[in-house]
Order: C-alpha cells, then sequence, then structure tokens
C-alpha cells in the first residue's frame, strides 16, 4: 500500500472511530476505551510511518480527494498535502492523542456518559490532525468548525459544575467569533482569486497583494490567531482549560492551540508570505510578546493549580509566536521546537493535575500540600515537567528557550533593532516568572506539610503514571538529544515554510510556481556550538555522583544521617516551630510571592478588572483587535 | 574526543583539580575567608582568621543530619548536592581569561540558566524540608532571583552587542579575546554602568548582606536553610562560597577579560598559573567592592524595596548601558 | 586524619542559638554584645545561628517559666549532635529573685544537662566569651568521642 | 550623603580594629564591679544579716556541733546571686565584699558556691530575759536574723528556742529596755588596760558603736548593754591595751 493514502486513512480511523462509538460503544466500557484507544493508535503509526519518506527523504505528499485533480492550472478539488511542517505538526497531534487516550482510560471511569466523551474526543483529534494535513483553505475552516464545536462540547463535559458550563459558553461565543473572520476572510479570497487551494493561492499572491487580500489576510490572521489564544483572545482558553476534564486540556494545549499556531505559520509563511515585511514580524512578534508576559503575570497570581497551567499556555504559545514571526530561520525553528515541547511538557503537567485532581478532589493550590510523601511518582513527573517548562538545562524547555533568545537577539543584532533586544530581554524575564509560579505549585501542592484531610491519598493508577512517564521521557530526551531532533525534524520543517516553490509545484505540478514568479528564501542553517548537553550531562552525573558519595552516602567520619521511620509528632525530628509544638502550618500559593505582588499591585489590578469574567467583554477585545490588525495592515504592509 | 588513557587523565585533572572542583572550592571558601575578614576590619573588628570558611565547613560535616518528619528525604538530601554539581559544572564553562576546559565554550545564555540552578537547588530544598519558614524562604528567593534576573540579563546583551556588533557573540571565550585585542571593557565608557550594575547584581546572585532577605536569620530563622543540618548544610554553605568565586570570575571575564599574560610571555603552563593568580586578586577586589563594602554599610532589604530597587536603579544602570551601546558608543 | 580536622574543627566553629526563658533581657544584650566591635567572639568563630538546627552552642537565659519549659525541652531536642548548653547568669540556674514563683521551674538542670554555667548578673561580656569557649572545648571533647 | 557609612567604613579598614585583647590580655573589671564574692570567715560574727537581706536567698548556713563550739558554715551560692552587693553593706564586720573577678565560669555548679566557716566557741550562757521589765514589744524577735525568739504580747509570754539561738546578741542590742542576756557564766566583755592612748580606733571599729572615747578629757567608756563582744575592738587596739574577759558589774 502506498504511504501516499496514509493521511486520509488517519484523518478517517479517527472519523470512524468516534462514528462507532455511537454505534458500539454505548453500552459497554471496555468496546469505547478499546475504539478509542486503537483509533488513536492506527493513527500514531501511520503517521509515524510517514516520518522515513517526508522528514528523511523530503518528499511531499499531495492527495486528491476523489482524484479531482487540477484542472487548467485551476485547483477545484479538495486537496491534501503533507509537507514537513504539516507533519512535523501532525506527529505532535498523534502522539497527544495516544497518550490522552490512555490516559482517559482510567482518568474519567468515574464520569458518566463516556460514550459523549469518546465521540468528541476522537472527532475533536480528527479534526485537528485534519487541519494540520489539509492543503484547502475551505476544509481548513471546516476543520476548525468541527475542532471548535467538539472543543466546546468537551469543556463543558464535566457539566456538573458552573464553571464548566460557563466556560463552554464563553468558548463558543469568542471560538465562534473566530471561525467567522476566519470564514470571512476566507470567502474574500475566493472572491478575489477563485480558489481554495492553498498552494495556488501561494503563487498567485505571491508578492502580488491587492486591499482585497490584504483584508482577507487581516481577517484570517485574526481568526486563526483567536484559535491559538494569544493575548487579547486568550480569555476563554483560562477557563476551558481549567474546567474540562485533564485529559482534555492536555489535549488543548497540546494540540487545540498548535492548531491555531499551525494556521498563523502555514498563512504568513505560505499563503500569504507576508512573514518577509518587517512590519508583519513586528506584528507578530508584538503580539507574542504580550501574550508570553501577560501570560505568565495572570499565571503568577492563579492559584487554582489547571487556571495556572492554562494561563502558562498562553505564555509559551506567546514563545512560539515570538520566536516564529522573527522569519528567521533560527527563529522558526525556536518557534517549532518550543511548540514541541510545549506539548510535551505542557501535556505532562496537565496530566500530572488530573492526577492530583483525581486523587484529592482539587486543585485548589491552597488547599493542597506535601502531596510528594503520598504521590511519590506523579511528583516525579511533576517536577520533570516543571523544570522543562522553566527552562533549566538539561531538559527540553532550555533548549527551545534558548534557541528563541538567540534568534530574537540575532535578529536585534542583525537588524539594529533594539525592540528586538527588548523582546529577548521580556523572553528571559517571563521564563524567569515561569519558574516562580511553578516553585509556587511545586511547594504549594507537593512539598510543604501535608494537611490531615489528604493524609491517606494514593498515587494515581499505572495507566495513568505510563503516559506521564513517557512524556517525561521525552521532555528529558529532546532535552539532551536536540541536535537529533533538529536535524530530523525541526530542520526539513523549517525548510519547508521557506521553500515555497516546492510546496506549490507538488500541488499543481512542476514549473507552476516558476511561471508566478515565486522566489524562495534562503533559509541558513542555525548554529549551535556552545551547548553540548551531552558532555554537560555527562560531567552532571559524574561530579553529582561524587558528591552525592561523599556527602550523604558515606559513613565514617561524618555525622550520621538520622530520619524517623515512625512518625513521632513531637521532639527531634519535628519542623522546627520557633519551639511551639509543630502545627499543621503550610505555606500555601497565595501566601508566596509578596514582595512581588506589592510592587506589582497597580498592574494586577488592572489586569484583574481587564479579565472581568463578562463574555460581552471578551468579545470586544476580539473586534477591537481585529481592527487593529486591519488598520496595522493597510497602514503598514506594503 | 581522543580516548586515551592520557587524555582521559587529563579530562578528569580538569574536572577535579583546575579549573574545576578543587580550584573553586579552594578559591571560593578563601574569598568567603576574606569577604568576612574585610567586613570586619570595617566594622572596626578583627574578625575571624581566613580559614574560618574551612573550619564551618568540617565542623558542619562532623554534625548529625538530620532529616525532618515532614521533609521529603530523597529531595531533601539530593537538594544541595545539585546545587554543588551545578556550580562545580558551571566553573568549568567559565575560562581562566584565555584558557577554559572546554575550548569555545562558555554561552552567556546558558551561564545564565546554569546560574538558576544552585538557587533552584535551594529553593526545592528548602520546600521539601516542610517549613513553613522555608515556605516564605523560597517565596523570598524566587522573588529574589526575578529581581536580578533582568539586570543580569541586560548586562549580558550589552556586553554581546558591544563585542559582537552586528553579529551574535554570546561566546564568553569570544568575549574575552575580543577584549585582549580591544582592551578590557571596564575602560569602555558605555559599559560602565552595566559594571555598575553587576556589581550590585553579584550580592543579590550570591545572597549576601544587604540582599539576604532569603535566609534572614533574624526574621525566618534562615528561610530555606532552617531544618538542614550537617553535611547538607555544609554543602549549602559551600555553595554559596562558589558562587562568590564564579560570580566574581564571570565578573572578571566579562569586564577585564583582557589582561591575560598570554601574549606577554607566550601561551603554556606559566601563563596560565600566572592568569590564575591574576584572576583570583581581581575577584579579591570585586568582593570587596560588591559584597564586602555593601555588607558593611547598609542594612537588610525588605523584599518590595529589593525588587524595587533591582527592577528601576540597577535594571536602569544596565538598561543605559544597553541603549549606549546600541546607538555605537 | 578528617576526624581529627573536624574535631579540631568544632572547636573552631561554634555557632550559638541562644534561647530566651523569660530573661529580663540583661544577659541577653551581653550575649549580643559580644559580638560587636569591642569583644568580637567571631574571632573564634562564633556565630550566632537562626534555628537550632544549625547551632553547636545553645545559650539559655532566664528562669524558665512555665510556659517556655516545653518550648526550651523541645527546641533543644532539634539540635543536632554534638551540642553544649550553655546558661546565661544566675537565673536559669536557680531562679535567681523569681525563686519561689509559680510561673518560675527555676533549675534548669532538673530538666536538661547544663555543660556550662556562666554566673553573674548580668554575665560580662568576657565572662561570656570565656564560657562560650569552654563549652567549645568541651564540644572538641565530644566529637573525639563520637569518633571513638 | 546616600550611603552614610560609607567614609566610616573606609576610614576602619585602614586604622586598628577597637577589639579588646581579651582572653590574651587580662582585661580588669571597672572601678565599684560587684563580682565573685569573697568571704572571710575570721571576720564574721555570725550575726546573719547578709542571709537576712539577701534577696534571691543565695546565702545559707550550716551549723555543726563540734568540739569546744560550734562550726558555723556560711555558703554564697553565685548561681543564684543578684550581685545587688547588699550584703556587703549589711555586713558590719567587711567579712563579705564582693570583689571584681567577673570570670565565673564552670563545669560544676559546685565550683561557683563560695563558701567560709570558722569553729565558734561556746562563751555565752543562755539568752535569757528578766521578763519583770520586759515590756514584751517583740523587737527582739524581729531582730533576730534565726527567728529563734517568740514574744507574745497578749499572753504576754517570751519564749526563745536555744538550738536556733546562734547568740548573736542582736537582740540584746535592740532591747529598748535592756532586759535581756546571756544569764551564765558571768558576763565577758571587753577589760580596759594599760597604755591606751585614746587613738579611737576601738570606737571606729565597734560595729555596734558600744566604745566612746573622748581625747580631751582621756574617757574611755564603754556601753556594756550595747557591746556584742565581738573583739573587733580588742583585735585593733594599736597598743594591745583592750582584752576580753570576765567582767565585775
Amino acid at each position: 500500500m502506498s504511504y501516499i493514502h496514509f493521511p486520509v486513512i488517519a484523518v478517517m480511523t479517527l472519523f470512524m472511530g468516534a462514528f462507532l462509538t455511537v454505534v458500539l460503544g454505548r453500552h459497554s466500557k471496555g468496546v469505547r476505551s478499546f475504539i478509542a484507544l486503537a483509533a488513536s493508535c492506527v493513527s500514531f503509526a501511520l503517521i509515524a510511518m510517514l516520518v522515513k519518506p517526508v522528514m528523511i527523504d523530503g518528499e511531499i505528499i499531495s492527495y486528491w480527494m476523489g482524484n479531482w485533480a487540477p484542472m487548467s492550472g485551476y485547483a477545484i478539488g479538495i486537496g491534501y498535502e503533507v509537507d514537513q511542517l504539516g507533519l512535523f505538526f501532525a506527529l505532535l497531534v498523534v502522539t497527544t492523542i495516544l497518550l490522552s487516550a490512555v490516559y482517559s482510560i482510567r482518568y474519567i471511569e468515574k464520569d458518566s456518559s463516556q460514550d459523549f466523551y469518546y465521540v468528541l474526543f476522537l472527532m475533536l483529534s480528527g479534526s485537528v490532525l485534519g487541519l494540520v494535513m489539509t492543503g484547502d483553505v475551505f476544509n481548513m475552516f471546516i476543520m476548525i468548525e468541527i475542532m471548535t464545536f467538539t472543543a466546546v462540547g468537551l469543556t463543558a463535559f464535566r457539566n456538573t459544575s458552573f464553571g464548566a458550563v460557563e466556560a463552554g459558553f464563553k468558548y463558543l461565543v469568542i471560538g465562534s467569533i473566530g471561525s467567522s473572520f476566519t470564514l470571512f476572510g476566507i470567502a474574500v479570497l475566493y472572491g478575489q482569486c477563485h480558489t481554495l487551494n492553498m498552494a495556488q493561492l501561494s503563487a498567485m499572491l505571491y508578492g502580488n497583494h491587492s486591499p482585497a487580500t490584504l483584508m482577507a489576510f487581516a481577517l484570517m490572521f485574526t481568526g486563526l490567531a483567536v484559535k491559538s489564544y494569544i493575548v487579547p483572545f486568550h480569555t476563554p482558553a483560562a477557563d476551558a482549560y481549567t474546567t474540562a476534564p485533564s485529559s482534555i486540556s492536555m489535549v488543548f494545549s497540546g494540540m487545540v492551540n498548535k492548531a491555531g499556531v499551525y494556521g498563523m505559520i502555514r498563512l504568513v509563511y505560505i499563503i500569504f508570505r507576508t512573514v518577509d515585511m518587517p512590519s508583519v514580524q513586528t506584528l507578530i512578534v508584538l503580539f507574542g510578546t504580550v501574550t508570553m508576559f501577560i501570560g505568565v503575570t495572570m499565571a503568577l497570581a492563579q492559584h487554582d493549580f489547571k487556571r495556572l497551567l492554562a494561563f502558562h499556555s498562553i505564555s509559551q504559545i506567546g514563545y512560539v509566536i515570538t520566536a516564529a514571526g522573527l522569519c528567521t530561520s533560527l527563529g522558526l525553528s525556536a518557534g517549532l521546537f518550543h511548540a514541541m515541547n510545549h506539548t510535551l511538557f505542557k501535556g505532562l503537567l496537565f496530566l500530572c493535575a488530573g492526577a492530583v485532581l483525581r486523587s484529592t478532589g482539587t486543585t485548589n493550590l491552597d488547599q493542597l500540600g506535601g502531596l510528594s510523601k503520598r504521590m511519590p511518582k506523579t511528583t516525579l513527573c511533576f517536577l520533570v515537567g516543571a523544570f522543562s517548562i522553566s527552562g533549566l538545562p538539561p531538559f527540553n524547555g532550555f533548549a527551545s528557550k534558548w534557541l528563541v533568545y538567540q534568534a530574537a537577539y540575532e535578529k536585534a543584532v542583525t537588524t539594529g533593532n533594539i525592540f528586538y533586544a527588548f523582546v529577548t530581554v521580556t523572553a528571559v524575564v517571563v521564563s524567569v516568572m515561569t519558574l516562580a509560579s511553578f516553585i509556587k505549585v511545586t511547594q504549594a501542592a507537593f512539598f510543604g506539610q501535608l494537611p490531615a484531610r489528604l493524609a491517606d491519598v494514593e498515587e494515581a493508577p499505572g495507566l495513568m503514571l505510563l503516559p506521564m512517564y513517557i512524556m517525561s521521557l521525552l521532555c528529558v530526551g529532546t532535552g539532551i538529544f536536540y541536535d537529533k531532533v533538529y536535524q530530523y525534524l525541526l530542520d526539513p520543517a523549517v525548510r519547508a515554510a521557506f521553500t515555497v516553490s516546492n510546496y506549490i509545484d507538488r500541488m499543481m505540478g512542476d514549473g507552476y510556481a516558476e511561471a508566478a514568479g515565486v522566489e524562495d528564501v534562503f533559509a541558513s542553517n542555525p548554529h549551535f556550538s556552545y551547548w553540548n548537553p551531552v558532555i554537560w550531562l555527562a560531567l552532571f552525573v559524574i561530579v553529582f555522583c561524587a558528591a552525592y558519595i561523599c556527602v550523604v552516602t558515606s559513613k565514617g567520619s561524618r555525622g550520621q544521617i538520622l530520619s524517623d521511620e515512625g512518625g513521632a509528632e513531637d521532639g527531634k525530628y519535628a519542623t522546627f516551630f520557633s519551639g511551639e509544638k509543630a502545627l499543621p502550618s503550610h505555606v500555601a500559593g497565595s501566601d508566596l510571592f509578596w514582595g512581588f505582588k506589592t510592587d506589582w499591585k497597580g498592574y494586577f489590578r488592572v489586569m484583574e478588572g481587564l479579565h472581568s469574567g463578562i463574555v460581552n467583554d471578551y468579545a470586544l477585545y476580539v473586534v477591537a483587535a481585529a481592527a487593529f490588525v486591519v488598520v496595522f495592515t493597510f497602514a503598514f504592509l506594503r | 574526543m581522543n580516548f586515551s588513557l592520557i587524555g582521559a587523565l587529563q579530562i578528569l585533572f580538569k574536572i577535579l583539580i583546575f579549573p574545576g572542583l578543587l580550584f573553586v572550592v579552594v578559591i571560593g571558601l578563601f574569598l568567603a575567608g576574606i569577604d568576612r575578614k574585610l567586613v570586619a576590619r570595617m566594622q572596626k573588628r578583627v574578625g575571624p582568621p581566613l580559614r574560618q570558611p574551612w573550619f564551618d565547613f568540617l565542623k558542619l560535616l562532623g554534625k548529625e543530619t538530620i532529616v525532618p518528619h515532614a521533609a521529603n528525604k530523597a529531595v531533601y538530601l539530593a537538594a544541595p548536592v545539585i546545587g554543588f554539581t551545578g556550580l562545580v559544572v558551571m566553573a568549568l564553562f567559565i575560562p581562566v581569561f584565555g584558557y577554559s576546559t572546554f575550548s569555545g565554550n562558555g554561552d552567556l545564555i546558558v551561564l545564565l540558566y546554569l546560574l538558576t540552578i544552585p538557587a533552584v537547588a535551594l529553593i526545592i530544598g528548602g520546600s521539601a524540608s516542610g517549613s513553613p519558614y522555608a515556605g516564605i524562604g523560597i517565596s523570598r528567593e524566587m522573588v529574589t532571583m526575578m529581581s536580578y534576573e533582568l539586570p543580569l540579563i541586560i548586562i549580558l546583551l550589552s556586553v554581546a552587542r558591544k563585542v559582537g556588533g552586528s553579529a551574535l557573540c554570546f561566546s564568553l571565550g569570544q568575549i574575552v579575546n575580543w577584549q585582549a585585542s580591544n582592551g578590557c571593557l571596564a575602560f569602555h565608557p558605555a559599559l560602565i554602568p552595566a559594571m555598575l550594575a553587576m556589581l550590585l547584581v553579584i550580592p543579590a546572585e550570591v545572597g549576601t548582606q544587604p540582599f539576604d532577605v532569603a535566609e534572614a536569620e533574624t526574621e525566618i530563622c534562615e528561610g530555606p536553610l532552617i531544618e538542614y543540618s550537617g553535611a547538607p548544610l555544609a554543602v549549602f554553605k559551600l555553595n554559596t562560597a562558589m558562587k562568590m568565586f564564579i560570580m566574581t570570575a564571570l565578573f572578571t571575564n566579562l569586564f577585564f577579560g583582557g589582561v591575560s599574560t598570554a601574549s606577554l610571555i607566550g601561551a603554556g603552563i606559566p601563563a596560565i598559573a600566572l592568569d590564575a593568580v591574576i584572576m583570583v586578586l581581581i575577584c579579591i577586589v570585586v568582593t570587596f567592592l560588591s559584597m564586602s563594602l555593601i555588607h558593611a554599610i547598609t542594612a537588610r532589604f525588605k523584599i518590595e524595596h529589593l525588587f524595587k530597587f533591582y527592577w528601576t536603579v540597577v535594571a536602569g544602570l544596565a538598561a543605559l548601558s544597553l541603549v549606549l551601546v546600541w546607538f555605537g558608543l | 586524619m578528617l576526624k581529627n580536622a573536624i574535631a579540631k574543627s568544632m572547636m573552631r566553629s561554634p555557632w550559638i542559638y541562644h534561647i530566651n526563658t523569660g530573661s529580663c533581657n540583661g544577659c541577653d544584650i551581653e550575649l549580643v554584645a559580644v559580638l560587636t566591635p569591642r569583644y568580637d567572639a567571631e574571632r573564634f568563630g562564633f556565630k550566632l545561628a537562626g534555628t537550632p538546627r544549625h547551632a553547636d552552642i545553645v545559650v539559655i537565659s532566664g528562669p524558665v517559666t512555665s510556659q517556655s519549659k516545653d518550648r526550651l525541652i523541645r527546641t533543644l531536642a532539634q539540635v543536632p549532635e554534638p551540642k553544649c548548653v550553655v546558661t546565661l547568669g544566675s537565673c536559669p540556674q536557680s531562679g535567681n529573685v523569681f525563686k519561689g514563683s509559680y510561673s518560675v521551674e527555676a533549675p534548669v538542670e532538673n530538666f536538661v544537662h547544663v555543660d556550662v554555667a556562666i554566673a553573674g548578673c548580668t554575665v560580662k561580656p568576657e565572662a561570656v566569651i570565656a564560657g562560650l569557649y569552654k563549652a567549645a572545648e568541651i564540644l572538641e571533647k565530644k566529637r573525639e568521642a563520637m569518633n571513638k | 550623603m546616600i550611603l552614610p557609612f560609607l567614609r566610616e567604613a573606609s576610614k576602619n579598614l585602614f586604622s586598628k580594629p577597637s577589639t579588646e585583647a581579651f582572653p590574651a590580655a587580662p582585661a580588669p573589671a571597672k572601678p565599684n564591679y560587684r563580682g565573685r564574692i569573697s568571704y572571710d570567715p575570721e571576720k564574721c560574727v555570725n550575726c546573719g544579716m547578709c542571709k537576712k537581706v539577701c534577696s534571691p536567698a543565695a546565702i545559707t548556713t550550716e551549723i555543726e556541733e563540734v568540739e569546744g563550739g560550734q562550726k558555723i558554715t556560711y555558703h554564697f551560692d553565685l548561681t543564684s546571686c543578684t550581685f545587688c552587693g547588699t550584703c556587703q553593706d549589711f555586713c558590719d564586720e567587711k567579712a563579705i565584699v564582693l570583689t571584681d573577678d567577673y570570670l565565673m565560669v564552670a563545669e560544676n555548679k559546685e565550683d561557683l558556691i563560695v563558701s567560709g566557716s570558722r569553729i565558734k566557741p561556746v562563751v555565752k550562757g543562755k539568752l535569757t530575759c528578766d521578763t519583770a521589765n520586759c515590756i514584751y514589744c517583740g523587737l527582739c524577735a524581729r531582730n533576730c536574723p534565726e527567728e529563734a525568739i517568740t514574744v507574745d504580747r497578749a499572753t504576754k509570754s517570751w519564749t526563745v528556742d536555744h538550738d536556733k539561738c546562734i547568740q548573736c546578741g542582736k537582740c540584746i542590742s535592740k532591747c529598748p529596755k535592756k532586759v535581756l542576756s546571756f544569764a551564765e557564766p558571768a558576763p565577758e566583755g571587753v577589760i580596759f588596760g594599760e597604755g591606751c592612748v585614746y587613738c579611737g580606733i576601738c570606737a571606729k571599729k565597734c560595729p555596734v558603736s558600744a566604745i566612746t572615747v573622748d581625747r580631751a578629757t582621756k574617757s574611755w567608756t564603754i556601753d556594756r548593754d550595747t557591746c556584742i563582744k565581738c573583739g573587733q575592738c580588742v583585735k585593733n587596739c594599736p597598743k594591745k591595751a583592750l582584752s576580753m574577759g570576765p567582767i565585775e558589774e
């Protein structure tokens, strides 16, 4: 069987899974889980098999639905085109789906109406997978619509809580506005170019912008930005990620907002190729920088585990957008790498939050504490995730953030634009604040004192731990062997984004691009020479072992290590309370970072006012931002 | 990499003796002793002997290590060692002027992130001890970290811009080489504000008074270190001393990188030894200016004032430098 | 060799933790005076520690009021071995003028072992230095005993 | 200036530290420092005033019957003392002195107890009261350091516990009607002998001011009732003109 059918089969498997769940899985839990697992395994396997031909051999798969190939230079049928960029995101999607499906088996076992869960889950998965592989703008819109509405359903899945329904409503309103912008943009585009095929659009629009296409660009840009939840469109994301089941929060942050990011990259790099313009770069980087800063500062103020993670998702997407908006090969690699890492570590963190929620029944950081004694494996996974997202070496977050800084500063020094220098500074500061808010979670939920209420909490079951372990390993692995990741995943994807003519030619036939006057931009190889995590890690392990043996384990001249196994409440092993009898006293999340919060009081007050929770306000932000993008486009794009 | 016996021994020598573990530990404790002596002298006291940090370290090794009931034992005991390891590894990345363990290494951003490892180790260790005082301590430590990270990155970017011009230059080795031919960065007027800012960043990074809000022993009982005793505490104290050397060495490389003697007497072991001596001397001066002097003449900050101070005064100085450098001064 | 070095260092770097068990503050300020430039106990490596976990020498002042007795015992239990207990002034040893009060548990020796007693009301800083030095010597002996 | 101590600090750096060399060099205490108690049992007359005025009850006595008298031991517990100096002030005999020795450091509590003992020969008879003239004012009882005397005005009773009595004579000196005395054996007292130069030292040394010396008229008088027969005058007489012995009324 030829692999060119694989993308379509992968998408269809997921949709068929949804259908079969309705037909066969209504009454049997086993069948439901099996269908979901089987469908995600099959699509994972199919996409994974594409790595060799696409990523390594550099082939681009094009596939015309019903064999409706282009006629006399016009693409009429729906085309699927899987280039390296699309496959890169498709890999993220299928990995997320598979792990989430495994996690869901135990995670939602106590919920009612699980058949709806799996139906929506599989449809969501199928739509996102379709979105990143399609070559047709309108098909992309359809997928976005399916994605939005299934996401709304999943957000409100646990509809016993008021918040879930409210979040679903907000998601619905903002998502619909975003979809409408996209649709409007597509309509304008179709009216102008009489085609919906991306490759053909790209060829027609290359260096050939009219006011109508600029309008279309602005609207589509806004619509996709809404889907990637960058500020100021982030408002429904915070609620949705918080109230959705954690397996779904992971899917949301792992692939749903990546779909938006993918759409934006496709839009500015391939379809319109506007990213070469400094003004577009400024626009995207501005959006990205504001997003990462507001996301992280809002996260610092949260005291709900999942809500905090939600705001971090927003902040990390800011990094991705910023890096991708730099329009350098280093920048795009950094952005894609960070997108991938974000899928891994944020998925891991959401799964940890889910494990905590399942075991303790709450994600409120003020009510948790000391879980590391009861849930050591979850704690370990959480620490890996937290260090990854905070960018501590040698985890993957460090590698990608390091590339982001390098890219941003390279842009700054080569263009001489001090704006990008301050973008770099902001990125570093945001990274430190990310660390701060994860220290907050670490202290509030996993370390500190165990409240009596949580004294007999149980560790998450093995089936939930398995995806967490896999993701932890991936976080460490991609951090250490980042050069391999670059070589096999990032570099082909970046090259695909910069060589537009390949994309067009493969879809529309050889020579089409040349005829339309499309020129490829030379993408230089990024250089990273100074940081070799393998050497570093080897060193670290050697010195760590030596020091650990000397300090902790050796007997002899040193004083003994005494630890209390019996668990006496008082005496030598009690916590020091200035002489008082040790009381259950836990420094919870909202008690931390007092000095910082005091100094930023005014800022937080403004932010609190802006995040009013009223959906009318949020809709207004979307429309206002759309207006800004339109005005910006007409004022500066040339 | 050549895995011959001599090569392996050389690498081992570099890691364990010079410029790795032993060198950093010895010089770090030496600088800590000098700092204590100088502070005492400025306060009109005799002060402890220069060997005092050694005594403290050895004594703590000989004490019992109590793991409190509320602590997570594994993390609690591993945290100081992780911090120590991070510092030793970092020391390998900081060249002694022209001489570095891994040739061409020393990316500034990597250093910036490696520097957070000891602080994170302290925070995680304190957090794992389960004490509420430690909770307050780690909160302050983290705010301190947020405070100094902003000026530090601006300083590093200014230096990178000055040295690299319109090319990306984050290599410490390259910065040192540039200074060898163009004169020390300390004598370039545009970078003088950055240098002052760096002098103020060092004490916060190391955690000496008046920026030791995290370990304020009189208010929150040593903060994150409250439950530590014995060998792990000894390692934490050692970490502080090593950080002193690493930060001052980083400063020396950034702003006085051009005083290497290799060009005068020719590269070789004598030059490296002489360079090391010069470096330690500069480190002593920097220790005096940035840590001892400020310690002796000021009282401890409040945490919110510390944050404000770093984000306005120090970051302002650094940003001034960045702007000056950017527009070609 | 390391054992000997550690034992020697025990004496050269004793860290003090001070517990006030209802003292009038007289002895407390004298203890602080020991750290001032005039007396400068840091010459001998003395340092005030912020928590009992770091302490080698615990200095007790005050007549041990009933309220502070439990706290004193608890805090002393949290000090890692080898440790030394030094009483400052007359109060902990006897209750001084508060002797016989319903709220004073006076002789501290009834419930903790005291290594060195420094008399005086208040103690003179020189006496504190001498007393702490003696305690440091006892520490070294205790450590040597642990070596065997 | 923003950093007010900058100048101070840099000046100190190059000047001599103000730290005292103690313990390498001795550090004498300031004048009038009240340190370790020194007790001279030879001077003590066992009046017990010190014990009575001591607020933390740091002074204790121990009486032991030995051959030829009583062995009286005074313990001064320095771990209990507040070093107020009241005992010194109240000691008429200057047997208690608070020295300037402040190094009161010990591993054993016993090392911080100053003790002294003397053997007091039994020279006096038992205390008696001429109840015929007694007015039962109770001054004797109030001044007794050992609380050996009990006076009840209502029932007109005067009793003495001879076991407690240390024969200090305070009660006799305080009695307004002079009805108290050590009855037997024959009263002992200071005998005025040859060679007196009327220097007046005896009068000054007398703790109860019983002796009056007038140089002008060359008169030496002693108030036998006041005299407590402590022998200070005899001890201090430069001419050895005074002696103790039985006296005739």
